[in-house]
C-alpha cells in the first residue's frame, strides 16, 4: 500500500483523503453509523425478520414455481418424451380425478431433500441447454441411465414419494384383488420390497429391461 | 437359481425348478418319439417301464407315447429320460395339458 | 378326477402326437378305458378369418365342433393360432344362427315394404327369380348384380363368376375385397402383368429388415408377426421398422416407428428411390436387364361421383390408369425433387430417421421385405402407393429371392384365392385374365363349353358403383353374398341403404346370421358356414387349402355353393341368353342354365362316390356328382401351363395347402427367380414372365394430397380399421362370448390433449360427425392405440356404431378401392353438443 | 316345410325380435332399426380383475386373463408378462406357468428359454370385461357329449 501511494501523484492522495473526509462529516452518515438510542430492539428484531421473510419466500417461491408440472413440461425434452408418455396412464387420469403431477413423484416434499434434488436437477437444466436429449433417439439411449437414478433414488428413499399418496398402513385387503393383495401382505408389509421394486414403469415406457432383478 | 436364463442343458437334465403349488395337477403330454427301426422293440420295453408312460402305437421308427405326471419338472423330466434312451434319435413333445387334480387332493 | 376325463385327456394327446407323425393309431390304442365316448374326430382346415391361412385341427364329436386347435403340420403356423383362431369351435354356435330363408311377405305375396317373415327355399327362389327375369327382360344384363366375398371358397366363388358371366352375361360382379386389396391386386398386374405375390412367407426366415408400411400386424396378422418377432429376437441383424399415422401394438414392437401425416408415405417412398439413386446404390445391371420404365398419369381426382366438384378439378380423372414410356433418366429427375428436407416436411418424420431408413433399402448387404396392408390399399393414391414399393425393390434387384422382396398382405382367407385367382372382380376372369379382352373371352367360351361370343365384354360395376347404381335405380336385382356391405361400405347412409331401400330395386342377402345388411335385405338366405360344408381357400402366400365338410348345417341353412348352383336351375337359356346366339347354337336351346353351365361334361365329371367316405358333402349328394372336384378341375384348367399351375384336386386334401404354380408336384417359393421358379429360363436369372418382354415396371407418380383433409369446421382425421378379436364386420367373432368380452364394443381412439381441448375425458360418450353422417361412441385416450394430435381411429366391427356412416366415399381412381383411412370429422361431447364444448379447468 | 324347420325358423325370429327389444340401447348384432336411427353409445365396459381362473372350452384353447393389465409394457424392452409367467419368476409371483409348449421354436425343438415366436403373449391371451353375450353361444362342452353316451369299460 504504501508503496502504491508512493506513486501516485500527490493532487490524487488529495482528492482521496477530501472525499473520506466528507463521507464521513455528511449528518446522516454519521446518524446511521451512531448506536440506536430511539428504536426499539424489537423493532429491529422484526424488520430483519420481515427482511428474511421477503428473501427466504422469493427463494421459496421461485423454487416452488419450479416445482410445477407447467414448469417441468416446459422445456421439449420433458414434453414429447416422459410427459407425453404419462398422458396415458392412471396417475394421469382416473376415477376419481385425483391425479399426480412430475413433481409429486419425483420431488421429495422433505425440504432437505428437496433442495439436494433441486440441486441434482440443475444437471438436467445443462442437459437441456446443451442438448444432451434434444432428440427421441437420444433420449430412449439415456433412458436406462435416466430411469435408474429414479429407481435407485426411490429405492434409497423406501419409496417416498409413493407413499406420499399410498401409505401402506391405509391399505385395505379387502378392496385389492386378491392377486395385489397377496403380494402386499408377502412383500410390501413385511418390508422385504419396497414400491418401486415391483411397480416399475407405471408413469412412463420402461428402457431395455435386459438385466432388471424380476425382467425376462 | 431365479434370475440365471434356464440351459438347454437345465431342461434336459431336469433341473427346472417347479414352484410349488399348492393345488395338485394332472399333466397329461404325448410325445413323438423318433426312433432306429431296429431299436423299436427295445426302446417300446424300457418305455413301458417307465413310470406314467404309455405307448399308443407306432409306425415306421415313430412311436406316439402319452405321459401322465404329476408336474411340468417331471414331462420335461422323462422328456429327458426318453432322449437318453439308446436308439432313440428324437423324442419331441407335441401336445400338453394339465388341470388341477381333484382326486389327488 | 374320474378316469373317463384322463383317459380322455390322453387320447387326445395320442391324436394330436399320432396326427403330426403321420402314425394311423391302432384301433386297440384308440379304444382306451372309457370307449368310444371320448373320441374326437380331427380333421384338418384352413381358418375362417384372416388372409394369413393358418391350418387348424377341427374336433368334431356327435356331429358338432368341439375343440380347435393349431396344425402343428401347418407350414404357415406350425401349431400356432391367435385368441381368434383358437376360438373358432364357437363362431357357428350364435344363438340367432339363420336357419330358414326369410322374406318380406304381406298378404301372401312379396312386399318390400313388409317385415321379414319365414318362407320356404321354393318361395324364396320362386320370388328372385321372378325379379330377375323381370329385371334381365327390361333393362338386359346391366341392371342385375352380385357382390360376392373374399371369403367365398374358391367353389362358390368360380360358380358365382360363371353363373353371372355365362349365366346371366353380367359382369357385374365383385367382391368386397374391392373393399380390401383392390390397389394391391392392380398394382401387381400393372407391374409385372400378374398378380400376387413373388415371394412367401419363408422370406419371414431370411430377411435383415422388416418394413410395415401401413400394416398393424401386431393385431391384425398376429401369426405372421409371431414370425417376424422370431426372427427379430434370435438374429442379430434383424430390425423392424414401422410406417404409420398412429402408434399400436406393432409400433411398441418395432425398432423404429415412423409416424407421418395421412397420405404423405408416397414422398417418403419418392425420397427413398431419390436416396438410392443419389448415393449409387441402384443396382444397374438388373435395372438394365429387367426394368421398363413409364411416367403415370397425375391429377387423376378421387374416384367420387363424376359431378363431384374434385373429379371436375381433376385433369386426368378420366385417364386415371395411363402411362407413358419412360426411362431411368426422366425417373431419377422426377423423384430428384423429393429431398429429405422436402419429405420430412411433407411427413412429419425427422429427417434422419428417414435418412436411416432409406439406407436400409439402399444398403446392398441388408436383405429387405416390405409388406403392407390396408394403409396402403385403402389409400386414394393406392396403386401409386404399391408402385412406388415396387420401385425401391426394382431399383436395388431386392426382389424374388430369399429375405429379399415386396409382399402385401391380405385379410381375407381367400382373397387371393377366390377374389382374385377365380376372377370375382367386375373385370376378371380366371387366371389374371380379363373380361374386355376377346382372346381372353373366347379362351373362357372354349372351357366353359360356351357358345361363341356369348360372353360380355363390357367391364361390370366396382364395389362403390354398385351402390351408386342402387341408389340411382340403375341396378334394380341385386344378390349380396358372404358379407356384409351395409356395415362395410362407404357413406352407406348417403350411398348405400338408400339403394337397398329403393322401391325399384329386389336386394337379396346370404349369410349365417342376421347382419345389419341382412335385415336390410327383401330376402334372407340362410347359409352354411366354414367347415359346414368342403370348401378351398387360398392364401397370401398363393396356398391353396382345402378342408373337408365336418358337420351339418343347422336346419336349412345351406351352403353359397348349393344357393348358387339351385337357383341356375329356376332359368332357361331362352330366357337369359340372346337370339342370335341361340340361333346359332341351337344345341342350347331348352336347357336350363343349370344343364349349360354344370351338366357340361366337365363340372359333373367325377361321381359322388369319389367324395370321400368318411365325410359328408351336402352339395354333391343334392346335385348327384363331386360338385367341388368337378369345378375345381374345370376352374384349374384355366391356369395349368399359364404360370398358375395347381395340383390335381384329390391331392389338396392330403396336404396343408401348396403354393402355385405347382409343376410336376412341386410347389414355388420364389417367383421369377431361376431356380425356384420353373417357368425362367436358366442364364436369366430373373424373368418378369407375366409381361411380354418379360420385365417389371418402375411407375414414377409423385405425392398428391388426400381428397378431405381436415379443416376448420371438422378438424380431424378420422381413420377406420379393426382390432385383433373382431374380424370381418364382427359378425362372428361378436357371437363368441370370450372374443366379445375380451374387446366389448368399438371405441374412439384419441390423443388426451384433443380430448382435453374439446372438454372431453376418457369414456365420455361423443359424437363423431362428418360432412356425411354421424355416430355415437365412446372415447378411449388410453390402450392399445396411441394417436396423435389431431387424429382418431374408430373401428368397424360394431355393428351398433356404424362408423361408415360418417366416411368419405372417396377410391383409389385405379383400383377402385376406396379410401377408409383418410377424411375429416369433428368430435363433440354428446352432453355438450347443444352448448359447444364445456369449458375446462387449466 | 317340415314342422320342425318352422319351429327353427320362428324361434330365430322371435330372437331378432327378443334381441332387438332387449337391446333397445345397443343393438350391437344387427345394427339400429331402422339403420338411419341415432343410437346412443352404451359405457364402456370394466375388465374382469378377480383372478379367478375361467373353465378352458376345451384343453387346446388358451386360457383367459383374469386380471387387469392396462400398461402393462409388451415391446421390445420389456414383457411384464413374462415378469410373473415365466418358469423363473412363477414362485415369488405365484401366478401359472407358461405352458411347456412356449418354450419350443417352430420345428418342434425345446428351447432353454421362452420361445421368441411366443413372446407377444396378447395374440392369444385375452382380458376379459364383464359384459354379458349379446345372444346365447350354443356351443356344447365335450364333456356333456361324453357323459351323454353310455361308458365304454
Amino acid at each position: 500500500m504504501r508503496w502504491s501511494s508512493a506513486n501516485r501523484g500527490g493532487a490524487e492522495m488529495a482528492a482521496i483523503a477530501r472525499a473520506w473526509g466528507w463521507f464521513w462529516s455528511n449528518p446522516w452518515v454519521r446518524t446511521a453509523t451512531r448506536p440506536p438510542v430511539t428504536l426499539s430492539l424489537a423493532f429491529l428484531t422484526l424488520g430483519g425478520f420481515l427482511a428474511g421473510v421477503i428473501f427466504w419466500g422469493g427463494f421459496n417461491t421461485a423454487l416452488e414455481a419450479t416445482n410445477t408440472e407447467k414448469f417441468c413440461t416446459s422445456c421439449h425434452e420433458m414434453q414429447a418424451n416422459v410427459f407425453e408418455e404419462l398422458k396415458g396412464t392412471i396417475h394421469f387420469s382416473n376415477r376419481s380425478g385425483v391425479r399426480a403431477t412430475c413433481p409429486d413423484c419425483h420431488v421429495p416434499h422433505q425440504w432437505t431433500n428437496k433442495i439436494a434434488r433441486k440441486m441434482q436437477a440443475s444437471k438436467e437444466v445443462w442437459g437441456h441447454i446443451f442438448g444432451s436429449i434434444d432428440t427421441r433417439e437420444k433420449f430412449l439411449a439415456l433412458r436406462r441411465t435416466l430411469a435408474e437414478h429414479e429407481w435407485a433414488r426411490m429405492k434409497a428413499n423406501d419409496s417416498l414419494e409413493c407413499r406420499n399418496c399410498h401409505s401402506a398402513q391405509s391399505m385395505d385387503l379387502s378392496k385389492q384383488n386378491p392377486r395385489a393383495a397377496a403380494a402386499h401382505e408377502r412383500f410390501l408389509f413385511s418390508g422385504e420390497k419396497t414400491c418401486i421394486d415391483c411397480h416399475k414403469g407405471i408413469a412412463h415406457r420402461l428402457p431395455n429391461m435386459q438385466g432388471v432383478p424380476g425382467w425376462q | 437359481m431365479p434370475g440365471d436364463v434356464p440351459t438347454r442343458r437345465d431342461l434336459i437334465t431336469g433341473r427346472l425348478a417347479q414352484a410349488p403349488s399348492d393345488t395338485p395337477e394332472l399333466h397329461v403330454s404325448s410325445l413323438l418319439v423318433h426312433a432306429r427301426p431296429a431299436d423299436v422293440d427295445a426302446i417300446s420295453a424300457a418305455l413301458q417301464a417307465m413310470a406314467g408312460v404309455e405307448i399308443h402305437g407306432s409306425s415306421a421308427g415313430k412311436i406316439v407315447v402319452t405321459l401322465e405326471t404329476a408336474s411340468e419338472h417331471e414331462v420335461v423330466q422323462r422328456l429327458g429320460a426318453i432322449s437318453e434312451l439308446p436308439g432313440v434319435l428324437s423324442a419331441t413333445l407335441v401336445y400338453h395339458h394339465f388341470e388341477p387334480d381333484r382326486d389327488a387332493g | 378326477m374320474d378316469l373317463s376325463r384322463r383317459s380322455f385327456l390322453k387320447a387326445q394327446a395320442a391324436a394330436a402326437a399320432a396326427s403330426v407323425a403321420g402314425v394311423d393309431l391302432p384301433a386297440q390304442a384308440q379304444n382306451l378305458s372309457a370307449g368310444d365316448a371320448i373320441q374326437l374326430k380331427w380333421s384338418k382346415a384352413p381358418c375362417r378369418f384372416c388372409g394369413t391361412g393358418c391350418g387348424v385341427m377341427v374336433g368334431v364329436k356327435d356331429g358338432r365342433v368341439v375343440a380347435t386347435h393349431g396344425d402343428m403340420q401347418a407350414e404357415v403356423n406350425r401349431g400356432l393360432n391367435c385368441v381368434k383362431g383358437y376360438f373358432l369351435s364357437k363362431i357357428m354356435y350364435g344363438a340367432d344362427r339363420l336357419t330358414t330363408p326369410l322374406m318380406r311377405v304381406r298378404d301372401g305375396r312379396f312386399d318390400k315394404s313388409a317385415d321379414l317373415q319365414p318362407v320356404t327355399w321354393d318361395a324364396a327362389f320362386d320370388e328372385m327369380a321372378r325379379q330377375w327375369k323381370r329385371v334381365l327382360k327390361d333393362k338386359g344384363p346391366k341392371a342385375v348384380g352380385m357382390f360376392g366375398s373374399g371369403q367365398w371358397t374358391i367353389f362358390e366363388g368360380y360358380a358365382a363368376t360363371k353363373l353371372m358371366r355365362a349365366g346371366f352375361r353380367s359382369n357385374n360382379l365383385d367382391p368386397n375385397a374391392r373393399h380390401c386389396m383392390a390397389s394391391a391386386a392392380v398394382a401387381f398386374i400393372r407391374t409385372f402383368g400378374m398378380d400376387e405375390p413373388m415371394g412367401c412367407y419363408d422370406d419371414f426366415d431370411n430377411a435383415d429388415a422388416f418394413v410395415l408400411w401401413g400394416s398393424n400386424m401386431a393385431e391384425m396378422h398376429p401369426i405372421l408377426w409371431t414370425r417376424i418377432i422370431d426372427r427379430r429376437l434370435s438374429h442379430a441383424k434383424a430390425r423392424i421398422a414401422t410406417l404409420s399415422t398412429y402408434e399400436h401394438r406393432t409400433t411398441d414392437l418395432s425398432d423404429d416407428a415412423l409416424i407421418f401425416k395421412p397420405g404423405t408415405d408416397l414422398a417418403i417412398l419418392n425420397f427413398i428411390a431419390n436416396h438410392i439413386i443419389r448415393t449409387g446404390a441402384v443396382n444397374r445391371a438388373f435395372v438394365d436387364a429387367h426394368v421398363n420404365f413409364r411416367m403415370a398419369n397425375t391429377d387423376i381426382g378421387y374416384g367420387l361421383r363424376p359431378e363431384h366438384v374434385l373429379e371436375q378439378r381433376a385433369s386426368h380423372a378420366a385417364e386415371a390408369a395411363a402411362s407413358q414410356p419412360s426411362n431411368f433418366d426422366a425417373y431419377a429427375r422426377m423423384v430428384a425433387d423429393y429431398t429429405v428436407e422436402k419429405a420430412a416436411a411433407l411427413s412429419g418424420v425427422p429427417q434422419e430417421r428417414l435418412m436411416a431408413l432409406a439406407r436400409m433399402y439402399a444398403d446392398p448387404g441388408t436383405r429387405v421385405m416390405s409388406l403392407w396392408t390396408m394403409g396402403f390399399n385403402q389409400h386414394v393414391r393406392g396403386v401409386w402407393a404399391n408402385h412406388l414399393v415396387y420401385n425401391l425393390h426394382l431399383l436395388t434387384g431386392k426382389i424374388s429371392e430369399p429375405g429379399n422382396g415386396p409382399f402385401s398382405l391380405t385379410g381375407q382367407p381367400s382373397a387371393c384365392g377366390t377374389a382374385r385367382e377365380v376372377g370375382t372382380f367386375a373385370h376378371r376372369l380366371p387366371a389374371d385374365m380379363q373380361v374386355n379382352n376377346p382372346e381372353h373371352r373366347h379362351h373362357a367360351e372354349e372351357i366353359w363349353k360356351l357358345p361363341a361370343g356369348l360372353l360380355n365384354g363390357e367391364i361390370g360395376y366396382h364395389a362403390v358403383q354398385q351402390d351408386r347404381m342402387l341408389k340411382d335405380g340403375k341396378l334394380n336385382a341385386y344378390w349380396i353374398l358372404c358379407n356384409n356391405n351395409l356395415q362395410t361400405a362407404p357413406n352407406t347412409t348417403q350411398e348405400t341403404y338408400p339403394g337397398y331401400r329403393n322401391p325399384a330395386n329386389f336386394v337379396v342377402c346370404s349369410d349365417p346370421y342376421p347382419t345389419v345388411t341382412a335385415l336390410a335385405a327383401d330376402v334372407v338366405l340362410p347359409t352354411a358356414m366354414w367347415v359346414e360344408k368342403e370348401g378351398a381357400y387360398g392364401n397370401a402366400e398363393r396356398r391353396t387349402h382345402m378342408w373337408r365338410q365336418l358337420v351339418s348345417a343347422p336346419g336349412q341353412a345351406r351352403s353359397d355353393l348349393w344357393q348358387l348352383m339351385e337357383f341356375s336351375k329356376r332359368f332357361t337359356t331362352e330366357e337369359v341368353w340372346p337370339e342370335d346366339v341361340l340361333a346359332a347354337n341351337p344345341a342350347y336351346k331348352g336347357k336350363t342354365l343349370f344343364d349349360v353351365l354344370w351338366r357340361n361334361g366337365s363340372v359333373d365329371a367325377f361321381p359322388v362316390s369319389q367324395t370321400a367316405a368318411d365325410y359328408d358333402n351336402a352339395e354333391s349328394k343334392a346335385f348327384g356328382f363331386y360338385v367341388q372336384k368337378g369345378l375345381f378341375e374345370e376352374y384349374a384348367s384355366f391356369g395349368r401351363g399359364h404360370g398358375h399351375d395347381l395340383a390335381p384336386f384329390d391331392r389338396y386334401h392330403e396336404v396343408r395347402g401348396l403354393r402355385w404354380p405347382v409343376v410336376d408336384g412341386k410347389e414355388t417359393r420364389w417367383r421369377y427367380r431361376e431356380g425356384h421358379d420353373p417357368y425362367v429360363e436358366k442364364g436369366s436369372g430373373w424373368q418378369f414372365y407375366g409381361n411380354g418382354d418379360k420385365r417389371a415396371i418402375v411407375m414414377a407418380a409423385p405425392y398428391e394430397p388426400p381428397a378431405e383433409p381436415p379443416d376448420q369446421d371438422f378438424d380431424l382425421w378420422l381413420v377406420t380399421g379393426r382390432v385383433l378379436e373382431h374380424w370381418h364386420s364382427g359378425s362372428m367373432t361378436m357371437r363368441v362370448p370370450e372374443l366379445y368380452r375380451a374387446f366389448t364394443g368399438a371405441v374412439m381412439f384419441m390423443h388426451p390433449d384433443d380430448a382435453q381441448k374439446r372438454g372431453l375425458r376418457r369414456g365420455q360418450e361423443v359424437r363423431i360427425v362428418s360432412r356425411r353422417g354421424e355416430i355415437r361412441s365412446r372415447l378411449e385416450t388410453r390402450g392399445r392405440n396411441k394417436m396423435p394430435p389431431g387424429l382418431v381411429f374408430v373401428p368397424f366391427f360394431d355393428a351398433s356404431q356404424l362408423i361408415n356412416k360418417v366416411t368419405l366415399d372417396a377410391t383409389d381412381p385405379i383400383s377402385k378401392q376406396t379410401d377408409f383411412k383418410k377424411c375429416a370429422v369433428k368430435v363433440i361431447g354428446v352432453a355438450t353438443a347443444q352448448g359447444g364444448p364445456a369449458g375446462n379447468e387449466p | 316345410m317340415t314342422a320342425l324347420a318352422r319351429c327353427l325358423s320362428l324361434a330365430t325370429v322371435a330372437t331378432l325380435l327378443a334381441g332387438a327389444l332387449a337391446a333397445q340401447e345397443a343393438p350391437r348384432l344387427t345394427g339400429p332399426t331402422p339403420f338411419t336411427r341415432e343410437t346412443p353409445a352404451p359405457p364402456m365396459q370394466r375388465q374382469l380383475t378377480d383372478d379367478v381362473r375361467r373353465k378352458r372350452n376345451y384343453p387346446d384353447q388358451p386360457p383367459l386373463i383374469p386380471h387387469a393389465i392396462e400398461g402393462y409394457a409388451l415391446d421390445l424392452n420389456a414383457n411384464k408378462c413374462l415378469s410373473c409367467h415365466a418358469r423363473k419368476f412363477t414362485e415369488q409371483s405365484q401366478a401359472p406357468m407358461i405352458s411347456v409348449t412356449h418354450y419350443q421354436d417352430r420345428d418342434g425343438n425345446t428351447l432353454g428359454g421362452v420361445s421368441p415366436r411366443r413372446y407377444s403373449c396378447l395374440s392369444c391371451h385375452v382380458p376379459q370385461t364383464g359384459a354379458a353375450p349379446l345372444v346365447p353361444n350354443t356351443f356344447t362342452d365335450m364333456d356333456a357329449l361324453v357323459e351323454r353316451e353310455p361308458r365304454g369299460r
